[in-house]
């Protein structure tokens, strides 16, 4: 039994194996970037960062449910100057380093990016379902998506990934728009705008009052996303959302992801990269097949 | 978990800053152990579990205030119990809490009395009226005491008392206070080549408290002071960041 | 310890309590809408009904997720014209009985209400996310939602209820063409687009290859929506989706909800709306409330 | 649950209709239970399982031909096991099998069959080539056969059968078989006032499987023959719409 080959090569970059840490999930400083590359991930994506620095939203920002987490952090960061040395500590730990990068318009991606020279790639974040004029607000518009991606590629000099919000009418749209914008690949999904409620008082839980949805509850949403986002695109389409197992990653690449990201399920066990990297290594040898195999294999067997 | 009702039964004003606020709820938790306090309609904290049902808060925010105000019968969320508490090593140990950092260890030194544990403690505090929990402490075992303005006890710094004690005779020694006392403490248990034998409760800025948002992270080793602490051994905490810096809700890196 | 009244009257309507079972599920059969009202329920929403019989999409369609079900049953029903015996059988239950209807444009929504007649209400079905040419692919557009409403309206000698998808960027702007056509009320949430694949064999599983998610996976998604919803319009809006007992009933209510529907939750027991009855009576007596006081509650707080 | 992958690994071919599949999984299932049985890419539909890791399947239409084609290697998905199997009760039994209704009836004798019970059976098939588990059966207790077409046993029709036996000497009574053969077993039943000593495994049209969709329940009781069902006491059958209609796909009643 040799140990089928799980490196790929995802725009141009390489990766030894298929896991991403997801932005937001431990990317606030670089020491817990290095942190999660040690323990398997493939390569990691820093939380999302800004022209100026945000405290983000009040607490409570998140907290689990039965079926997964809701998060209203409210994209804190310290700014991309501030960032610059966690990026720079991050890129020690040898795997490649995406920059996730927000704003309210074309130009103050442009100006993050530049400031954020080195990654390896840059997350374009049009997708948070809660925070006022950034993210989700832009991310739900075509237009302002394909602008805001064309500007991110003629500053940056590594790959430009867009990372979408199921919370739309159509996300291929939302793709198609990205794609034009010259993309070189889209992320799907971003968290599923939720909200609860303490029965005792009242309250809305978040600070935020509401915020996105995570871990199992969204899995199967994001594997229709990423099989529509599969079947209308040329760029490589990279799966997340609720991804806690190999199990859950075969699902995604089935679907049509070319790599998966894992931000919740680092709750159970930072292991997680490892455990899914090992699960899918011998889920391959076991049937036979290399990674490319699965890779969209949902939508060959329908097209049989 | 969404946050569990807890509603207070009794206020106790341990000094004119602090608070203990006995709820209805008891948390089976390991000394050390921390819960994150939602206090409605403003923000949530940590805090560590004096007791099984209930906080010791300190009055220094906004929402430290309006626990510090409560009264019996007003309710709070309470989430956890959340992180790795202290271990309980050995049968000779030392306590050295500073200010509200006894918050943390009074669980720990009833737990080791009853089981028969010898136990020293250092307390710190600013003036005499602020020591907490010595009374309590003093049913568990020997207590120091060191007052910044020495009202009460030694005059000067908890640090100043462990000169006072052959280190090395104790088989574990644990500690929660200021961060700079903190700091303090482990470079002398450092030298005394104690520092593996320690356990440090660190306090940084929470967001999720569950280990998922990196909010609380060190450096360098990337420890999420939520999750794989807040108790850490002090052989983790050589070279790091304590004491020199930790970040604000930012995520920048402010000085000490 | 008197009972607190728990009924209520919804859009004229008078019911002994406020759960009501929601649509496509077991309202197949007059005697099996008979069974659940008599298991407790308010009131009963039929299955889906529209002009022409309809066997439904292939099997499976549907199966039970860690986090929910999947399903897309594809609006199986034998036709207003069939049903309208069925129809009669489940108003011998003596509660409310609420015909679901769908079509593909205004005219097929009003020959169906005229064809079943003597339903205590009617509920558009404009929400469905996986029944080609009707359901959501009606419900995202808002002029044809009023449209259908107001033909709705002109027909019916009930109130009309307009079941609306999360599927969508901005909900509220459908519950308000609803509002706007004349709706007696709005029901939020139909099931959230999802997909799963068979890793077994690369088959997505569903027949339809993709259908909706249901269960405790989409209550944060519901609440979310119907705590949007109540902040904007002015009639009533119903809640519905992973209500499983009387604390997911609470907290719906709390974002604005004037009565639930469950649906899902009937997999664990048929008595779930005695079950969420009885809680809700003890939690408004145990609280010194009634439940005037919960509805709505979260945006009071809010606004203190 | 998402349906499990069950891989073929043996085929035997019972009667020129049916066939049973063994499979590479194991369930835990009592007698009379179901699986849902998906064939990929074509159909889902409910099967009896014959045996814990075996399903005995009639060829009738597309999903049962794929199925009876399977060769070892091929796979399934299974969903289940579902709904409520036979209650095993009393010391002498009587089970009436037509057809491919022997296929849940089967373990019901064997396991009755461990624990020493008295068991009868009634046979009954189109032909004597169609007759299922004739051998298997005779392990289990006495078998008396009947064929619409007198090729083996009694030329006729189960129902004549039954009157051999002084029904009542039964305990309880077990069928499983064509609707019409289980409408006229139910009468001869309820003359002899046994309805409420008898057992009967129904079949309607499953979509969910699962007691959600409301595909299979049956009038007036509203019974969902998926989860309270398939097998239901024959009290609860009197005055239904058993052998005089079911519902099809689209929920249409179709007589019988
Ligand atoms: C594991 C742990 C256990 C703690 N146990 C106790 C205890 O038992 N008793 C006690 O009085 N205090 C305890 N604290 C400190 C307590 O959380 C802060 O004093 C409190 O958050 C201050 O909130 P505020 O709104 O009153 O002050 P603010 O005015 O908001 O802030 C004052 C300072 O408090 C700290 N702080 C504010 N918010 C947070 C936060 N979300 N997470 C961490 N620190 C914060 C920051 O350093 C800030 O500069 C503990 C902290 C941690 C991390
Ligand atoms: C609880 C239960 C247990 C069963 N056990 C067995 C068994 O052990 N062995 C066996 O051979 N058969 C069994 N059946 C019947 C079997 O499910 C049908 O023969 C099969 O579904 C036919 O599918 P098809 O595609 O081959 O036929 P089709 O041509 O699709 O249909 C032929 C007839 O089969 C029935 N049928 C089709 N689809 C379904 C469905 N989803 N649910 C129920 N009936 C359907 C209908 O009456 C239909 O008219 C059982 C049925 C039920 C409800
Ligand atoms: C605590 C937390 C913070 C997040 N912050 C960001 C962020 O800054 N930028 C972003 O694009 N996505 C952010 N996300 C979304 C995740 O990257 C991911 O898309 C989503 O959580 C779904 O994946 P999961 O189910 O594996 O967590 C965050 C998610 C969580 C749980
Ligand atoms: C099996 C099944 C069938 C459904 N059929 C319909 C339908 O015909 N019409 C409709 O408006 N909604 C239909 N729904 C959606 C439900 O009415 C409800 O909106 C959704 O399931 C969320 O509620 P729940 O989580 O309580 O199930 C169906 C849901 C399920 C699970
Ligand atoms: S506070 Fe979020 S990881 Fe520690
Ligand atoms: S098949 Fe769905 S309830 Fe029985």
């Amino acid at each position: 039994m040799t140990k089928p080959d799980l490196s790929i090569e995802l725009t141009g970059m390489g990766m030894k194996n298929p896991t991403i840490l997801a932005a937001g999930v431990l990317g606030t400083t670089g020491s817990s970037l290095k942190r999660v590359a040690n323990s398997g991930a493939g390569a990691v994506v820093t939380k999302s960062i800004g022209i100026e620095p945000k405290p983000g939203h009040p607490n409570p920002t998140m907290f689990k449910l039965e079926c997964g987490f809701l998060n209203a952090m409210g994209l804190p960061n310290p700014s991309y100057k501030e960032f610059r040395g966690e990026l720079d500590t991050a890129k020690e730990s040898g795997v490649p380093v995406i920059a996730s990068v927000f704003g309210a318009h074309p130009d103050e991606f442009s100006k993050i990016i530049d400031g954020l020279d080195g990654a390896d790639a840059y997350e374009l974040n049009v997708s948070c379902p809660h925070a006022s004029g950034y993210g989700a607000v832009v991310g739900t518009d075509p237009l302002l998506v394909e602008e805001i991606t064309r500007a991110a590629k003629q500053t940056a000099n590594a790959p430009v990934w867009v990372k979408l919000t199921p919370n739309v009418t159509d996300i291929v749209a939302i793709g198609e728009a990205a794609q034009r914008g010259g993309a070189d690949a889209v992320v799907a999904i971003n968290t599923v705008r939720s909200m609860a409620i303490d029965i005792h008082s009242g309250y809305p839980i978040l600070g935020n009052l509401y915020g996105g949805l995570s871990g199992p509850a969204i899995h199967p949403v994001a594997v229709k996303c990423v099989y529509d986002l599969y079947q209308a695109l040329d760029i490589p389409v990279i799966g997340v959302g609720g991804i806690a197992n190999y199990q859950d990653a075969v699902e995604m690449m089935m679907a049509g992801a070319c790599a998966v990201q894992i931000g919740s399920a680092i709750y159970d066990s930072i292991s997680v990269f490892d455990d899914v990297t090992m699960g899918l290594s011998e889920y391959l040898v076991s049937h036979g097949l290399v990674l490319d195999d699965i890779i969209g294999l949902a939508h060959r067997k329908v097209g049989l | 978990m969404k946050p569990q009702n807890a509603v207070i039964t009794e206020v106790i004003h341990e000094t004119p800053t602090i608070t203990t606020l006995k709820t209805d709820i008891m948390l089976d938790a390991a000394p050390g152990q921390f819960v994150m306090v939602w206090v409605r309609g403003l923000d949530e904290v940590p805090m560590a579990l004096s007791q099984p049902d209930s906080i010791t808060v300190q009055r220094v925010g906004e929402a430290t205030a309006a626990l510090s105000d409560m009264h019996v019968g007003d309710s709070i969320g309470i989430r956890g119990p959340f992180g790795k508490g202290f271990e309980l090593e050995g049968d000779r140990i030392l306590l050295i809490a500073g200010g509200v950092g006894s918050a943390p260890l009074l669980p720990l030194a009833q737990l080791a009395h009853a089981k028969g544990v010898d136990i020293t403690v250092i307390l710190g505090a600013r003036t005499g009226d602020e020591l907490l929990f010595e009374q309590q402490f003093s049913k568990c075992g020997r207590v120091s005491v060191a007052t910044d303005d020495g009202s009460k006890g030694h005059h000067g710094f908890v640090t100043e008392l462990m000169s006072q004690f052959d280190l090395t005779d104790f088989d574990q020694c644990y500690v929660c206070g200021p961060e700079l006392m903190m700091d303090r403490v482990l470079d002398i248990l450092h030298s005394a080549e104690m520092e593996a034998r320690s356990q440090f409760s660190l306090h940084r800025y929470f967001k999720c408290g569950i280990g998922v948002c990196g909010a609380c992270t060190i450096d360098p080793s990337g420890l999420r002071v939520c999750k794989d602490g807040p108790v850490v051994h002090g052989n983790m905490l050589i070279n790091s960041e304590l004491g020199r810096y930790h970040r604000d809700a930012t995520g920048k890196k402010i000085g000490h």
